[in-house]
C-alpha cells in the first residue's frame, strides 16, 4: 500500500497523497480510510454527496482539522505534522466553501494577504528593518496587481469585499490563493453563485492559470457542466469513504455514484 | 479542621455574593451579547429606593417588590434611551456606555443619599447555628437557596422555552433572528429589565451583609465577573456555582495560604478562573462556539 | 495685600478630596470644612489678626483619593485658582505627593488628614490636625494594661499606612507588658467582605479584636463578632467607629464596643452648645453625611481650627500663616472633648494639634465616656 | 390575483444605488424564477423586500403595503426569506434551528409534524438533531436554511440560490419540494437562481435582471426558448 | 478607508504634514499655556502613549485587554525603582521600563493566546485589579504605600526653557517615538495580517500568519508603549504611589481608547484629551454630582460618536472636506451593512 518514492524512476510520485485518511468528530465519522492521490499538473474533480466529507478532507490537508489516521504527503513529505500556517509556504493554497474572504478589506488587501508567506516578514521586522520591510511591500504590490489584472478584478481592488457579490467573492478568493504561488491548489465550489455563461468562462479560466503558473488543481464542486469538462479524472465521496474514481465518462455512467449522488436526470 | 470547614462555610457565604452578581451579569449576557459594566450600580440604586420606601414605612417585602418593578422599568428605559441607539455600533461602544452606567448610577445614588452605609433589612430571620463548631446562618442559607432556586428557573427559561431560545437567539445573531420573524428589539428590552429585576434581587439578597451604600456592588465586580467566566456566560447554574467555588477557593486559599495573605487574595479568583479555563476553555458550564471554515 | 489669594475683603482657600470613588466616604471631610465655612461667612466672616473680616472662600477639587490627581489638583488651586493657602487634604500617600511641591512653592499646607506623623518629617509647609495612630494604639494599649492585662489580641488592619503605623504602634506599647497580639489579619477596600479573615482570627484564640479600619469593614467585623458567637472585648479606631457607620451591624451588636475619641459625641439629643451649632450648622449648609459621621465631624473642626489660625495670623502673608498654624497656643474648638486643645511648636518639632484621646463605651444607643483623657501632648509616639 | 407587487423598487447601500426603480410582481400561488448575471442586484432586491436593508417604492404583498414594516412583522404576515450563503444559526442546534424557524407558528403540534415531516424528507438533519448548525456541511447547512424558512408555513418563500453546494441530487429532490409545497401548501415561491433550466422548469413566469432592473420577463416556456437567455443561463 | 497601503503616494503626504502640524503645534504650547496645564498636557501625553499601545491591541489585533494600567505602573515602578533606589538617570531608566512592561506583557500575552475575547477581557481586568495589591506585596521594592519619589531630570544646558518645558517634551518625543512606531505597524503586510487575525484567525493561520508570534509582537509593543508612558509620568509626577495604579487606570486607558476611536492614532491623544479634561471639567461643574456629569458625558459621547471621536471626525470631513485627515487616516473602514458579509465574517463553511 505505501508509495516509495522511486528517484530517477519513471513514474514520478503524486504531488498530493492521501492515504488511509481518517477523521471523527464526537460521534461523527466524517472521514473514513479515504485514499486519494493527485498527480503534478492535473486537475483532480473531487465530488460526493452533501456532507461526504469533502470539505474536511481539505481541512486535513490544510491541517485545519486533525486526523485520526493516515497519513498526507505533499511532494514526497508528510505534511499531516506540519502546523496549520506552514502549509501555504508549502505549496498548498486553497479556497474556501463559505468563503474566507475579509470583508473590511479591500479586495486588493484580501489578495495580499495571500503573499503574506512570501514577502511579508514577522511584527517587529517592520520596526527593526524598514527598508527592507517596504521593498518586499512594493513587490508584493506589484505581484498582487498582476494577479487582481489576470483575473478581471483590477477595477474593484480598492473596494472593500464585503460590497461584492457573491460570485466575484469567490472569484477574489481565487485570486488570493493564485497570490500565494502555490503549487497545488485546492478549490471548494469556485463556483457559486455563476450563471451558466459564467461558469463556462470559469472553466476557461482555471484551465488557463493551470497551465500559466503550472498549478495541480483539487477541485470540488457540485456544477457537473464544469466537473466533467474540466476534470481529467474524478474522484468520489461517500459518507466518508471512497466510493469511485476515474475518468469523467466513467463516473458519469458508474450507477453507485449515479444513485448516491447524481441523481436521475445526471 | 474546624478552621477549614468554617472557611469552607464563609467561602459559600460570599460566594453566594459574588453568585448573585455573576447570575444578572450571565443573564443580560445570554439575552443581550452585552456585559453590562453598570449592572451592579443599577442595582445599587434601585435597592436604594426600595430601603428608602421601607424607611418611609412601606412593608418590606412591598418595598422590594416596588424595587423589583422599578428595576424592570429601569433597565427597560436604559435600554431604550441609551442602548438602543448604540445597538448596531462596534461592541466597544456599547461597553464604554455600560461604563458611563456605572459612573452614572454610582454617581446617582451618591447624590441623592450620600457615601454613609445604611443597614438594609435581611428577609430572612436572624438565626444562626452551630454545627460542629462551624457557624450557620439562616440569612446565608436563605440567601444561598434562594439563588440556587432562581438560578435553575433562569437556566429552564432559556433552555426549555421558546421565549428563552428567541431571546438567545436574537443575542446571538439579530439579523437572522429578525428574518425568523423574532422582534429583536424587544427581546432585548425584556433583557435588560429582566437582568435589571434579577441585579435588584441579587443586591438586595446581599446588601443586608455588604451594608447599603454606593459604592456596595464595586467591589464585587471583579470576581462575578470571574465566577461568569468560570461557571461559563451560557449558564446561569455555572455562574452561581462559579461564585461558590471562587468563594471557597477564595476564602480557604486566603486563609491558609500564607504568602498570599490579604493583598493577593484577589489573585486566587483569577488564578483559579485561568486554571478552569485551561481545562474546559469554554469555562464549567459553557458551551465553546464552533467555528468551522 | 500681601499675597496670592487674599485681599482685605477674603482669603481664598483650596481643598482637595475624595468626593468620589470606593473611598468617597471621606470625602465627608470636605463637606464638613464646607459647613463650618459657611457658618462662618453667614455670620460675615473671619476677623483676622490683620483687623480685616475676611469671607473665606472654598475651592473645592476632587481627588478620588488619587494621589496624583491630588497633584494636579493642588497645582491648579495654586497656579490656576490662586489661593492662598490648602487645607484639610486627606491621604497619607496624597500628602506625600505634593510635599515637595508645596514646599518649594511655599504654600501652606494646613491640619491634612492623616495619623501619620511621620509624614511631616522634613516638610516645612505642612501640618496636621488629628491624633497620631500611634497614640490611639498606645491608649487601647493602656486601657488593656490596666483592665485585661493578660489579654491576647486579635488585630484587624486596613492595608494601608494607617494601617501599618497603628499596628507599629501598638506592637510598640505592648512591649514590656502581658498583652499579645495572637493574630493580625490585613484587610483592603476591595475585599467585599472579611469573614475569612475574621474567621481566621477568631481561631486564633484571642479575647479582645482591634480593628482599625474603614467603617464598612469595622461595622462587618463587629456584626461577625457578635453573630459568631466569638464575643471578645472589641475596640475600634475612631475611623471606623461612629455610630451612624455602626447601625448596619444592628446596634445591639455593638453594644460594649470600645473606641477613643477627640470629638465630643454628637447625638441629636445633645446639650452641649456647640454640638447643637454644629447641628444647627449642619442643617443649614444641607450637608450630605450624617450628622454622627466622624469624617464630618473631622471636617468641620478643620474648619473650625482654619478659622482660629486665621484670627491669629497678624499679616496677610503665607508665611505669617504657617507661623500662625505651627505655633499654637492651647487653641480651643468648641467640637473637641473638654481639655482637648490645639497645640503646636514648631520648634520643637511638634506640628501636631490634637494629641490627647478619650476612650469611650458604645451603650446599644451611644458612646458613654470611659475614663479620663489621654494626653500624650508633646510626646506623641513614633514607630 | 398577486401576491407581491413590486413598484418603482429602488435599494442599495450607503450612498450607492443598486436597484433602480425595480418592477415586477409575482402571482398568488405561482412558482416565479428571478434570473440575473453576477452583480445584478438580485441579492439585494429580496433583502429589500424581507426588510433587511431600506428601500424606497412599493411593495404590496397580499394586499398589504409593506414600505415601513420591519422584517419581523413581514414574516409575521408570511414572507419568509432563506438567504443567501445559507442563514442558519451557527451557535444553535438543528433542531433549535428548525424551532426557531417556526417562532411565529402558534400550534405546537403543527412544529413537531413539521420537524417530522423535515427529518423524513433529509434523513442527515435528522442524524445531526443535536449538532451546532455550524459544524454542518455547506450543502446539510442549505438544506435547514430551506427547511427552517418553510417551518413557519410561509405564504410566500423567497429563496435566494437554493441550489448553492447542493448535491444534484439533492438540488432535484429540493425542486421537487418547491413543487410540491406549492401544490400542496399554496405556497407562492420566488426562485432566485443560477440553475436557470432547473428553475424554469418548475416555474410558471421569469424575471431577467441587469444591473438593478429587469430586462427581460416572460413565461417560463417562452424564456426556455429565447435565444439570450440560452446563451447567457442555460448555457446550451 | 485603509488605502494608505496601496497608495503611498498622496496620503502618506497628508499624514506625515499633519503630524509635522501636530508637533509643531505641540511645541508651541508651552509658549502659551500656564505650568499646570503643562503638568496636564504631559500627562495626556502618557495617557496617549497608552492608549497608543492599546489601540494596537484593541483596534488593530482585535484582543481586548484591560490590564494596560498594570502594564503603566509596571513602568512607573521600574523608573521609579531604578531612580529612587539605585540612584539612576531617570532618563535613562525609561528604555528598560519600557523592556521592563513589554516583558511582562508577553508574560501575560502567553495565557492571552489561548482565551477568547471575553475572557481574556475578564482576565486581564482581574490582573488589573492585582497590579496594585502586587505593588504593596513587594514593599520591600516599591516602598508599599508609601510611595517612590523621583528627582525630576534637570534640563540640559542647552536647554533655553524651564525644567517643566524639559519634562513636556520628554512627553513630546515619547508620543512622538509612539506615534512612529505605530504608523509602521498598522502599515503595509504587518497591519494587514493584525486585521485578519482579529477579523478571523483561523483564516489567517491559513494563509500563513504565525498568530502565536504575531499576538504576543502585539502585546510587548503595546505593553512597552504603556511601560514608556508609565515611566515618563513617575518622572513628571515626580511621586508614585500604587494607589495611582489602580484598575480605574486601566479603565480610564480603555475608555480613552474608545471615546478617541479604537484604530486610529489621532484618536488616541483625542481619547486621552478626554479622559484627563472631562472628569475635571465635570467636577468643575459642581464636585457632588461631577460623576453623573461625566458618566452623562460618556453615554452622550458614544451615542453621538459610535466609532469614537476619530469616527465622528471622518464623518465631519467626510462633509466638509479633508481638513481634518490626521485624524482620521487610520479610522477602521466602516463595516458594510450587508448580511452576507456577516456570513463572511463568522466563516462557517
Ligand atoms: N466540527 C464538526 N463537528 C461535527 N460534525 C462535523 C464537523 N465538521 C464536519 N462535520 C460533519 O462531517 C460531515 C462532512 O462534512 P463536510 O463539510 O466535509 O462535507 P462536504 O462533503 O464538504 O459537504 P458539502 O458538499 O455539503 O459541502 C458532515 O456531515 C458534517 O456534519
Ligand atoms: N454590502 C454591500 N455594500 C455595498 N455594495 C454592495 C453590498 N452588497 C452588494 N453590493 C453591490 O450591489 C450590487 C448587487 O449585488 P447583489 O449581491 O445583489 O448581486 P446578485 O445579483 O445577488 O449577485 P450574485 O448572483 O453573485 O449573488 C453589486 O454590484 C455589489 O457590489
Ligand atoms: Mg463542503
Ligand atoms: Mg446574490
Amino acid at each position: 500500500m505505501k508509495h516509495q518514492a522511486i528517484p530517477g524512476g519513471a513514474a514520478a510520485p503524486p504531488l498530493l497523497e492521501i492515504e488511509d485518511v481518517s477523521v471523527r468528530f464526537g460521534g461523527v465519522q466524517a472521514l473514513g480510510n479515504v485514499t486519494l492521490s493527485v498527480e503534478a499538473g492535473e486537475i483532480c474533480g473531487l465530488i460526493g454527496p452533501n456532507g461526504a466529507g469533502k470539505t474536511t478532507l481539505f481541512n486535513c490537508v490544510t491541517r485545519m482539522c486533525g486526523i485520526t489516521g493516515g497519513a498526507i504527503r505533499f511532494d514526497g513529505a508528510r505534511i499531516d505534522t506540519l502546523p496549520a500556517r506552514d502549509i501555504i509556504a508549502a505549496g498548498v493554497a486553497r479556497t474556501f466553501q463559505n468563503l474566507g474572504v475579509y470583508p473590511r478589506m479591500t479586495v486588493l488587501e484580501n489578495v495580499m494577504l495571500g503573499a503574506h508567506h512570501i514577502w511579508g516578514g514577522a511584527t517587529l521586522d517592520t520596526l527593526l528593518r524598514p527598508r527592507s520591510t517596504d521593498r518586499a511591500e512594493r513587490r508584493m504590490l506589484d505581484w498582487c496587481r498582476d494577479v487582481l489584472r489576470e483575473l478581471g478584478l483590477e477595477a474593484v481592488a480598492h473596494e472593500l469585499a464585503g460590497a461584492m457579490p457573491y460570485a466575484t467573492l469567490k472569484r477574489i478568493e481565487l485570486a488570493r490563493a493564485l497570490a500565494a504561488r502555490p503549487r497545488l491548489l485546492l478549490l471548494d465550489e469556485p463556483a457559486g453563485g455563476l450563471t451558466h455563461g459564467e461558469v463556462a468562462e470559469f472553466g476557461e479560466l482555471v484551465r488557463r492559470m493551470r497551465d500559466r503558473h503550472q498549478l495541480t488543481i483539487l477541485l470540488v464542486e457540485h456544477h457537473m457542466g464544469l466537473v466533467m469538462s474540466l476534470c481529467g479524472r474524478l474522484a468520489v465521496l461517500h459518507l466518508g469513504r471512497n466510493l469511485a474514481q476515474g475518468t469523467p465518462a466513467e463516473i458519469r455512467a458508474h450507477p453507485d455514484v449515479i444513485g448516491a449522488y447524481l441523481g436521475r436526470a445526471a | 479542621m474546624e478552621l477549614f470547614l468554617q472557611q469552607t462555610v464563609d467561602g459559600l457565604a460570599s460566594g453566594a455574593v459574588y453568585g448573585a452578581f455573576a447570575l444578572a451579569l450571565v443573564l443580560i449576557h445570554r439575552a443581550t451579547h452585552i456585559v453590562n459594566f453598570g449592572q451592579g450600580e443599577m442595582a445599587t440604586f434601585t435597592v436604594y429606593v426600595a430601603w428608602q420606601l421601607a424607611e418611609w414605612g412601606l412593608p418590606l417585602w412591598l418595598a422590594l417588590a416596588a424595587g423589583a418593578a422599578l428595576a424592570f422599568v429601569l433597565g427597560v428605559a436604559v435600554f431604550r434611551a441609551v442602548v438602543r441607539p448604540v445597538s448596531r455600533a462596534p461592541v466597544e461602544t456599547v461597553v464604554v456606555v455600560t461604563l458611563g452606567l456605572f459612573l452614572l448610577f454610582d454617581a446617582l445614588s451618591l447624590w441623592l443619599w450620600g457615601s454613609d452605609q445604611r443597614a438594609f433589612p435581611s428577609v430572612f430571620p436572624d438565626h444562626g447555628w452551630t454545627v460542629g463548631g462551624v457557624r450557620l446562618t439562616a440569612a446565608m442559607l436563605g440567601v444561598l437557596a434562594v439563588l440556587g432556586a432562581l438560578a435553575i428557573v433562569l437556566g429552564a427559561l432559556f433552555r426549555y422555552t421558546r421565549f428563552g431560545l428567541a431571546m438567545r437567539a436574537s443575542a446571538a445573531e439579530r439579523e437572522k433572528s429578525v428574518l425568523v420573524g423574532i422582534r429583536v428589539e424587544t427581546m432585548l428590552m425584556f433583557g435588560w429589565g429582566l437582568a435589571a429585576v434579577v441585579g435588584f434581587l441579587a443586591a438586595a439578597l446581599v446588601a443586608p451583609r455588604l451594608f447599603l451604600s454606593p459604592v456596595m456592588m464595586a467591589p464585587v465586580l471583579i470576581y462575578a465577573l470571574a465566577s461568569a467566566t468560570l461557571g461559563g456566560w451560557d449558564s446561569p447554574v455555572g455562574a452561581v456555582l462559579g461564585g461558590l467555588l471562587i468563594g471557597v477557593a477564595e476564602s480557604v486559599g486566603a486563609a491558609f495560604l500564607s504568602f498570599i495573605g490579604a493583598e493577593l487574595r484577589l489573585a486566587i479568583p483569577i488564578a483559579v478562573t485561568l486554571a478552569i479555563l485551561f481545562i474546559r476553555p469554554a469555562g464549567l458550564f459553557g458551551k465553546q462556539g464552533v467555528v468551522r471554515v | 495685600a500681601g499675597a496670592q489669594g487674599i485681599t482685605d475683603t477674603a482669603v481664598k482657600i483650596g481643598v482637595s478630596g475624595a468626593l468620589t470613588g470606593p473611598v468617597a466616604a471621606v470625602g465627608a471631610v470636605v463637606e464638613g470644612i464646607r459647613v463650618r465655612v459657611a457658618a462662618v461667612n453667614a455670620a460675615g466672616g473671619v476677623k483676622m489678626g490683620d483687623g480685616k473680616t475676611r469671607s473665606i472662600e472654598l475651592v473645592v477639587q476632587d481627588d478620588a483619593l488619587d494621589p496624583q490627581r491630588t497633584m494636579t489638583n493642588v497645582r491648579k488651586l495654586v497656579e490656576q485658582s490662586g489661593v492662598f493657602a490648602l487645607a484639610g487634604i486627606a491621604g497619607t500617600p496624597n500628602n506625600q505627593a505634593i510635599g515637595r511641591y508645596l514646599d518649594q512653592r511655599k504654600v501652606p499646607n494646613l491640619f491634612m488628614y492623616s495619623g501619620v506623623h511621620e509624614l511631616a518629617d522634613g516638610r516645612a509647609w505642612l501640618i496636621g490636625l488629628v491624633p497620631s495612630f500611634t497614640t490611639e494604639a498606645a491608649v487601647f494599649a493602656d486601657y488593656l494594661k490596666k483592665n485585661k492585662p493578660d489579654a491576647k489580641l486579635a488585630l484587624l488592619y486596613v492595608n494601608t499606612e494607617t494601617g501599618q503605623t497603628f499596628q507599629a504602634g501598638l506592637r510598640t506599647a505592648i512591649q514590656g507588658s502581658k498583652l499579645q497580639i495572637v493574630a493580625a489579619q490585613a484587610v483592603t477596600s476591595a475585599d467585599p467582605t472579611i469573614d475569612t479573615q475574621l474567621s481566621t482570627l477568631k481561631a486564633s484564640g484571642a479575647d479582645t479584636l482591634v480593628v482599625v479600619a474603614a467603617p464598612k469593614q469595622s461595622a462587618q467585623a463587629v456584626r461577625f463578632a457578635a453573630e459568631s458567637g466569638w464575643r471578645p472585648v472589641t475596640m475600634l479606631s475612631y475611623i471606623g467607629a461612629s455610630p451612624s457607620s455602626l447601625k448596619p451591624a444592628g446596634l445591639a451588636n455593638a453594644k460594649g464596643v470600645i473606641t477613643s475619641a477627640f470629638a465630643k459625641p454628637v447625638t441629636a439629643a445633645s446639650t452641649d452648645p456647640a454640638v447643637r451649632q454644629y447641628l444647627a450648622d449642619h442643617a443649614a449648609a444641607k450637608a450630605r453625611f450624617d450628622t454622627g459621621d466622624s469624617m464630618g465631624q473631622i471636617g468641620y473642626i478643620t474648619g473650625e481650627a482654619l478659622i482660629r489660625t486665621l484670627e491669629a495670623v497678624k499679616q496677610p502673608t503665607r508665611q505669617a500663616l504657617i507661623d500662625a498654624a505651627q505655633n499654637m497656643n492651647q487653641v480651643g474648638v468648641g467640637l473637641l472633648l473638654p481639655g482637648v486643645t490645639l497645640t503646636t511648636k514648631r520648634d520643637s518639632g511638634d506640628i501636631y494639634p490634637i494629641e490627647s484621646l478619650q476612650l469611650f463605651r458604645f451603650d446599644g444607643e451611644q458612646y458613654q465616656a470611659l475614663g479620663g483623657l489621654v494626653s500624650f501632648e508633646g510626646r506623641t509616639p513614633r514607630h | 390575483m398577486s401576491m407581491l407587487t413590486v413598484e418603482g423598487l429602488d435599494a442599495g447601500y450607503g450612498a450607492t444605488n443598486v436597484l433602480r426603480k425595480l418592477s415586477f410582481s409575482v402571482q398568488r400561488g405561482a412558482i416565479v424564477a428571478l434570473l440575473g448575471a453576477n452583480g445584478a442586484g438580485k441579492t439585494t432586491a429580496l433583502r429589500a423586500l424581507s426588510g433587511e436593508i431600506p428601500a424606497r417604492g412599493r411593495i404590496a404583498f397580499n394586499g398589504v403595503e409593506l414600505a415601513g414594516l420591519s422584517a419581523a412583522r413581514r414574516v409575521e404576515l408570511g414572507l419568509a426569506l432563506v438567504p443567501q450563503g445559507r442563514g442558519t444559526f451557527t451557535d444553535f442546534t438543528v433542531e433549535e434551528n428548525l424551532e426557531l424557524g417556526a417562532y411565529t407558528v402558534a400550534s405546537r403540534g403543527q412544529i413537531a409534524a413539521d420537524i417530522e415531516r423535515w427529518y423524513a424528507l433529509f434523513p442527515r438533519l435528522r442524524e445531526r438533531r443535536r449538532q451546532p448548525a455550524g459544524t454542518l456541511s455547506g450543502g446539510e447547512q442549505q438544506m435547514l436554511a430551506i427547511a427552517r424558512a418553510l417551518m413557519s408555513r410561509p405564504r410566500m418563500l423567497m429563496c435566494d440560490e437554493p441550489s448553492l453546494g447542493l448535491a444534484p441530487a439533492i438540488t432535484q429532490e429540493m425542486f421537487a419540494i418547491f413543487e410540491r409545497v406549492n401544490a400542496e401548501q399554496g405556497t407562492t415561491i420566488l426562485i432566485v437562481e443560477q440553475n436557470a433550466e432547473l428553475t424554469l422548469r418548475i416555474a410558471s413566469r421569469g424575471y431577467v435582471m441587469e444591473v438593478g432592473e429587469i430586462m427581460l420577463e416572460g413565461s417560463a416556456a417562452e424564456l426556455l426558448a429565447s435565444s439570450t437567455i440560452q446563451n447567457a443561463y442555460l448555457g446550451a | 478607508m485603509n488605502t494608505i497601503a496601496i497608495q503611498p503616494g498622496a496620503p502618506r503626504l497628508a499624514l506625515s504634514l499633519g503630524l509635522i502640524m501636530a508637533l509643531a503645534g505641540l511645541a508651541v504650547l508651552p509658549a502659551l499655556l500656564p505650568s499646570f496645564m503643562l503638568l496636564q498636557l504631559s500627562l495626556t501625553l502618557t495617557y496617549a502613549m497608552a492608549i497608543l499601545g492599546l489601540n494596537l491591541l484593541l483596534g488593530y489585533s482585535g484582543q481586548v485587554c484591560l490590564a494596560q494600567g498594570a502594564f503603566f505602573a509596571c513602568g512607573a515602578y521600574t523608573t521609579g525603582i531604578l531612580a529612587a533606589k539605585y540612584g539612576w538617570d531617570p532618563l535613562l531608566t525609561l528604555p528598560v521600563a519600557a523592556l521592563a512592561a513589554a516583558a511582562v506583557g508577553v508574560l501575560i500575552g502567553l495565557p492571552a493566546l489561548r482565551l477568547g475575547g471575553l475572557q481574556l477581557a475578564i482576565m486581564t481586568f482581574g490582573i488589573a485589579m492585582v497590579a496594585p495589591q502586587l505593588i504593596l506585596k513587594l514593599e520591600r521594592y516599591t516602598n508599599g504605600v508609601t510611595g517612590l519619589g523621583i528627582d525630576q531630570p534637570a534640563p540640559p544646558a542647552w536647554f533655553p526653557a524651564s525644567a517643566e518645558v524639559w519634562l513636556y517634551c520628554l512627553c513630546v518625543a515619547g508620543a512622538a517615538l509612539c506615534v512612529l512606531l505605530m504608523l509602521r505597524l498598522v502599515r503595509g503586510d504587518t497591519g494587514r495580517t493584525l486585521r485578519a487575525l482579529r477579523d478571523n484567525p483561523k483564516i489567517a493561520e491559513a494563509l500563513g500568519v504565525n498568530l502565536t508570534r504575531t499576538r504576543l509582537a502585539v502585546f510587548a509593543v503595546s505593553s512597552g508603549f504603556a511601560g514608556l508612558a508609565g515611566g515618563l509620568y513617575a518622572i513628571v509626577n515626580a511621586y508614585i504611589s500604587p494607589q495611582s495604579f489602580l484598575a480605574a487606570k486601566s479603565i480610564e486607558i480603555l475608555i480613552g481608547a474608545i471615546v478617541g476611536g479604537i484604530a486610529s492614532i489621532g484618536g488616541a491623544f483625542l481619547g486621552a484629551a478626554f479622559v484627563v479634561f472631562v472628569p475635571e471639567w465635570s467636577a468643575e461643574i459642581d464636585p457632588a454630582i461631577g460623576g453623573l456629569v461625566y458618566g452623562c458625558c460618556l453615554i452622550a459621547m458614544m451615542l453621538l460618536a459610535r466609532q469614537g471621536l476619530a469616527g465622528l471626525a471622518a464623518q465631519l470631513r467626510r462633509r466638509f472636506g479633508a481638513r481634518l485627515a490626521p485624524f482620521t487616516a487610520f479610522q477602521r473602514p466602516r463595516t458594510p451593512a450587508a448580511s452576507n458579509n456577516q456570513e463572511i465574517a463568522h466563516g462557517n463553511t
